[in-house]
């Protein structure tokens, strides 16, 4: 039996105005449990709180009531006070008689019933309180990216600027991510590599930060503060600490037409390469699938004019594994594939391209050395159609595309626009869009700048057909806002195609057993207030993996991310809340409907022997809740069908307990 | 035997993230609403055990309201939607047992809805009172 | 293999040489085309509403009659392949229509769409196999530069019909190609001819089939090649200065038993 | 809208099973019909008029007779739409009535040749004929 006092605050008039507290004090002192009952003007002050610890002390207590303001005002400062006292703060308990009862009731009479029956609600929960204490777990001070693009670079020298070790894990041979494939950047038109580069060799230099490039995580397990990570490093058959980048090899490589991925297959690279000039870790990497040495044994070339000796014919995948603390998911976006939209003839014509496409056919360091030039015969394009929304802000009865907003392809249309107008003024360029939406700082300035300086068509509507005839691009679309179908002989076609997920994401996910939408696009913890964290707690979100966005709000997320990882890793112990689900593995049947229902995947099964009556042993599956992770919602409790699974502080027998009092 | 006025009596559960400081907000804002609705507090709606419910008008309430985050905010991410599936074939049962569906309600209220918090109970405790004093389910051993 | 086989009204009359050696050449290919009995006429086009019921009973008695004999039906004409196809997607997909449908007729047992639906080309490549037909090719037609004219209805809407890529199909190229000729791609194969509008709007009609023939022309071809009888009478009469001629007319050709069956 | 206009919207919906609410005014569909030249309502009017129960210039307009059925719209709509659904429901809304018969058969000689094949008459009386 506890021993229970009640504190009855008045809180000045506020309370006592509408509630008779001397009243509510003495009626509670009948109540089971209570053995002191007393009122005081303000609880919350140093007086009251030493009001408490003596009676606490005088009556030895076991558990308190406090008939004040809302929990969420004074929970924590009773909690502290009952500490103070050497009781344990989780044997507290508050009767919220202001915010809930003095504040919304007039009549005094009234508020002074409802105050005891809230009192002893409270006194009947605390009667069935047990002291909690939350739990520990220790914190491995490292940071893992996965995921090298300009999401991962800025999350990682964030981190690492904290004092933090970070690794970046990066499927391609190089970090740099779509970035360092792109021309200029809106709205301000610097160009991406002078932005990018200087960043890929911070992290570079940068002694906390390693990065595993050409790699892959294969294996998560753990939870926040501890995870265990699998990494693969595929076997780049080149010694990454002897190449000296020098490109000797990639240029005497006899292997000349492997499509060229960094520039989208628009040009050829070799089959030993280095996938740009600028590519961080500066290495270069055999593709098995090219190779003649690795397919039949029969070149060498390579190896014969590396001077460092790097090349190493027969490098095997290697497995590292590494403790971190937090993981942060950076595996950004690619654009959709064209297939399915091929009215507008991307697989007939090789003058379809999208707008990626066009920024490489754009760039500097590009297929065409940045001559805006036809793929299909190398001639200067004279009229451009720009198709926007393709693929994106589909019906999802419509078997293809994505239903939602790709967000980026209005800005880097008008971009693309603006420039080809600005380098080539003979270029009509027509802009076919359904709604132009560039809300960002100096985004719409930027759009109206390519309509009204640079005499960018903007048409309202869509395009309905491209046909390649001859050496034309005859497109056929809709001017809404004239109400005419127009014919438009163009030489270039450019696809604004909608942006998805990198395909690696999905297994990730599951890897990391944080949620996904419909889209795989990861989901954040809470869409408004904990945009940067997965539900998944250590596991945080940075960039275009969590949704379409460019690149400014890509770097202030990743920044963002990196702020909650060193939050974490400052930590050397993580604290956690006492108020979760637990449960009795007696009543547990293995059934799996709690793992089910939690959002967080903190809880997991193990085969554990018991003894049976009949002092027989048998295994059997039962429910463990990681405290670790578990955010104390009570959707499991709920959903077991045993009972074995309960909540503390929250136990299905403290809210029965609190039923009865109200309805007594 | 004391003859006394009808008054309902009415449980209302509130998620600790949103509904429980709607509350809070519309004591701030001095929003009056009947002193027969009792607050329980709750992590989440979606701890309320369907048997809470059942027990609740078992022991004599004449109504029970659940109030939690709206559907996409929940602080769970996803509590909300079990209790909106949960409650939806519990009502229906109860319904089925002559508890009329006016006696039970899910409500989302947000922690800036103190105004939403109290008209939803003022319109829940008039329809309450309206039907009267609930007798399903009732243990007469518990009888007020 | 014995298969239900629709003919279609035209093939009875205007597009004898498309039925002729349809049959003709399924014969060859080792597959028995068991002719609906007392077919009706499909209607030429898909009525879409949802409130039109006994303008689609004709094509649910075919494929009824093809259930009850557990083969699948084949159709040659474009058309009716795409009235019989739609009809039997609305079978199985809408349980209001299908209800009506089954009330109105009475059948022994209800049609619910169980019946699969070839075009004559889908049964070429999916169940003879376009590699199985270049073995029985005698006269390959070796230089030939064929435009494929898919017109609208063999492909559209590809949520029913199912039969390649709508937007860039190549069934009929792989056709010309197992016959030993060379596809030509142009961009107006799968636009749409003008269709039944030649009675309405005979000007409308007389563009939609000359943008098609033109750019088939331009892209270097010596011959189109159809599948319905309509293009074919809408490209011709418009004046193509290419000849049309129906695809199973080819595959005769090719086969070697064309002579032969020339009426 | 008056009550007339909303039930002849509504039977127009019925009908055709198109939800004219989805879509987002792209004019894909009236970039991809072949008979938009000889149209005074467009497809994407159609859409538009329909939803907004600006129906009765739809009723009177030879636009109803100009649609190919060739299944462009239906195919190319990102929002599955399908126009040509609306405007074969408008189509049958007016030929359903008595004595409104687009086409009839003492018309058909003066329009056909010894080549025209079956398949377009039936066609045409599917079309435009109750």
């Amino acid at each position: 039996m506890q021993r229970i006092g009640v504190f009855v605050c008045w809180c000045g008039s506020n309370i006592a105005g509408t509630v008779d507290v001397q009243a509510v004090s003495e009626a509670l002192k009948s109540e089971p449990g209570v053995v002191f009952s007393a009122n005081y003007q303000y609880m919350c002050s140093q007086a009251g709180q030493n009001m408490i610890i003596e009676a606490v002390k005088k009556h030895k207590l076991t558990g308190i009531v406090v008939c004040s303001c809302s929990p969420r005002m004074h929970e924590a400062t009773f909690r502290k006070t009952a500490a103070a006292a050497g009781l344990n703060p989780y044997m507290v308990e508050i009767a919220n008689i202001r915010e809930q009862c003095s504040w919304v009731h007039k009549d005094m009479a009234t508020g002074t019933e409802k105050a005891i029956i809230l009192g002893k609600a409270a006194i009947a929960k605390v009667n069935l309180n047990t002291p909690l204490t939350p739990g520990e777990s220790p914190v491995t001070k490292r940071a893992l990216v996965i995921g090298g693009g300009i999401a991962g670079i800025q999350t990682a020298l964030d981190i690492a600027d904290a004092g933090f070790e970070v690794d970046i894990v990066e499927k391609k041979p190089t970090i740099g991510g779509k970035m360092a494939q792109l021309d200029k950047t809106f709205p301000t038109l610097d160009c991406a590599a002078c932005i990018l580069t200087p960043k890929m060799v911070d992290v570079a230099q940068n002694d906390k930060i390693r990065i595993f490039s050409y790699s892959e995580v294969t294996e998560v397990k753990g939870f926040v503060g501890n995870f265990d990570v699998k990494i693969k490093k595929k076997a780049r058959f080149v010694n990454e600490s002897l190449c000296t980048g020098c490109g000797a090899c990639t240029e005497k490589c006899p292997m000349k037409k492997v499509p060229n991925e960094f520039n989208l297959g628009m040009d050829n690279r070799r089959a030993i390469y280095i996938p740009f000039a600028q590519a961080v870790p500066k290495v270069a990497t055999i593709d098995p699938d090219y190779c003649n040495m690795l397919k039949n044994g029969k070149c060498g070339v390579c190896a014969k004019v590396c001077t460092a000796g790097a090349i190493d014919y027969t490098q095997k995948d290697e497995f590292i594994e590494e403790k971190y603390g937090a993981i942060v998911v950076a595996t950004g976006f690619n654009p959709i594939s064209m297939d399915k939209f091929d009215e507008f003839a991307y697989n007939q014509s090789k003058d379809v391209i999208t707008s990626l496409e066009f920024e490489r056919l754009t760039n500097a360091a590009g297929p065409t050395a940045g001559k805006l030039l036809r793929p299909s015969d190398g001639k200067h394009p004279h009229t451009i159609v720009f198709v926007q929304c393709v693929g994106s802000r589909c019906d999802s009865c419509a078997e293809k595309g994505k239903e939602y907003c790709s967000k980026i392809c209005c800005m880097y249309t008008a971009k693309h626009a603006m420039l080809t107008r600005d380098k080539y003024p003979d270029t009509d360029v027509y802009v076919f869009y359904i709604d132009v939406r560039t809300p960002g700082k100096s985004f719409d300035e930027f759009y109206r700048r390519a309509v009204e300086e640079y005499g960018v068509h903007y048409i309202k509507g869509m395009v309905g057909k491209v046909s390649p005839e001859g050496d034309k691009l005859k497109v056929q679309a809709s001017d809404l806002l004239n109400n005419k179908q127009l014919h438009i002989d163009a030489d270039l076609v450019v696809l604004a195609a909608a942006i998805e997920p990198d395909k690696s994401a999905r297994p990730l996910a599951t890897m990391l057993t944080a949620s996904m939408d419909t889209n795989d696009f990861f989901t954040e913890a809470h869409p408004k207030l904990r945009p940067v964290e997965s539900p998944t707690a250590g596991v945080f979100l940075s960039g275009t993996c969590q949704g379409p966005k460019d690149i400014p709000e890509t770097v202030s997320q990743a920044s963002a991310a990196a702020a909650k990882v060193i939050g974490l890793l400052a930590k050397d112990k993580l604290t956690g809340n006492p108020c979760i689900a637990s449960s009795d593995e007696l009543m547990c049947n293995g059934c799996s409907s709690c793992e089910r229902v939690c959002a967080y995947g903190a809880i997991t099964y193990v085969d554990k022997e018991f003894r049976m009556p009949d002092r027989t042993t048998a295994i059997r599956r039962v429910a463990q809740v990681n405290p670790a992770v578990c955010q104390g919602c009570g959707a499991c409790t709920v959903a077991c069908p045993s009972g074995a699974m309960d909540l503390r502080g929250f136990a299905s027998n403290q809210i029965i307990a609190e039923v009865d009092a109200i309805c007594k | 035997m004391q003859v006394k006025e009808y008054k309902p009596l009415i449980v209302a559960f509130c998620c600790n993230w949103c509904s429980y400081a709607g509350a809070d907000l519309a004591g701030n804002n001095r929003l009056n609403y009947p002193a027969d609705v009792k607050i329980i507090r709750v992590p989440c709606s979606c701890r309320v055990n369907p048997m809470f419910v059942l027990r609740a008008f078992q022991r004599g309430a004449d109504g029970v309201i659940i109030c939690g985050c709206h559907p996409g905010d929940c602080h769970y991410t996803s509590g909300n939607y079990f209790t909106r599936r949960r409650m939806a074939l519990l009502f229906s049962m109860l319904d089925y047992l002559g508890i009329e569906k006016e006696r039970t309600r899910v409500e989302w209220v947000s922690a800036a809805e103190g105004a939403k918090f109290a008209a939803t109970m003022n319109d829940f405790a008039e329809k309450v009172a309206a039907l009267g004093e609930n007798k399903r389910l009732e243990d007469l051993r518990c009888k007020r | 293999m014995k298969l239900s086989y629709f003919p279609g009204c035209t093939l009875k009359t205007k597009a004898k040489e498309l039925d002729f050696y349809a049959r003709k050449c399924a014969e060859v290919l080792g597959i028995t085309l068991e002719e609906i009995e007392n077919w009706q006429c499909c209607g030429g086009v898909f009525t879409t509403a949802k409130t039109e019921i006994a303008t689609k009973l004709s094509s649910v008695r075919a494929l009824k009659d093809a259930k009850a004999k557990e083969q699948a039906l084949v159709t040659v004409c474009s058309a009716c392949h795409n009235v019989i196809k739609q009809t039997n997607h609305a079978m199985q997909t809408d349980a209001e229509f299908a209800s009506k449908v089954n009330n109105y007729m009475a059948p022994e047992e209800a049609y619910n769409g169980e019946t699969a639906v070839y075009h004559y080309l889908e049964m070429l490549r999916d169940l003879v196999g376009f590699d199985a037909i270049k073995e029985k090719v005698v006269n390959p037609l070796s230089g030939k530069k064929i435009a494929a004219y898919y017109g609208c209805l063999l492909l559209r809407p590809n949520s029913v019909m199912r039969m390649d890529d709508p937007e860039n199909p190549k069934i009929m190229e792989d056709f010309i190609r197992a016959i030993g000729a060379e596809p030509v791609i142009y961009p107006y194969r799968n636009e749409c001819c003008g269709g039944y509008i030649t009675l309405e709007s005979p000007a409308l009609s007389k563009k939609k089939s000359n943008t098609v023939s033109e750019s088939a022309q331009n892209a270097g071809a010596e011959l189109m090649v159809t599948a319905c009888p309509l293009c074919r009478y809408n490209l011709v009469k418009n004046g193509s200065e290419i000849p049309v001629v129906y695809f199973t007319e080819l595959l005769a050709e090719a086969l070697g038993v064309k002579e032969a069956g020339n009426e | 809208m008056n009550k007339a206009n909303e039930n002849l919207r509504e039977e127009i919906i019925r009908m055709s099973g198109v939800n004219p609410k989805k879509c987002m005014r792209c004019g894909k569909c009236s970039a991809t019909c072949p008979a938009f030249d000889e149209m005074e309502y467009h497809p994407h009017q159609f859409v538009n008029m329909v939803e907004s129960g600006d129906i009765e210039p739809l009723l009177n307009s030879d636009s109803l007779y100009k649609c190919l059925s060739c299944f462009a719209c239906i195919e190319r709509c990102p929002r599955s739409v399908e126009p040509a659904k609306l405007v074969e429901a408008v189509r049958l809304s007016v030929i359903r009535r008595q004595g409104e018969n687009h086409l009839t058969a003492n018309d058909i000689p003066a329009l056909i040749d010894d080549e025209m094949p079956q398949q377009a008459i039936v066609s045409a009386f599917r079309k435009y004929t109750k």
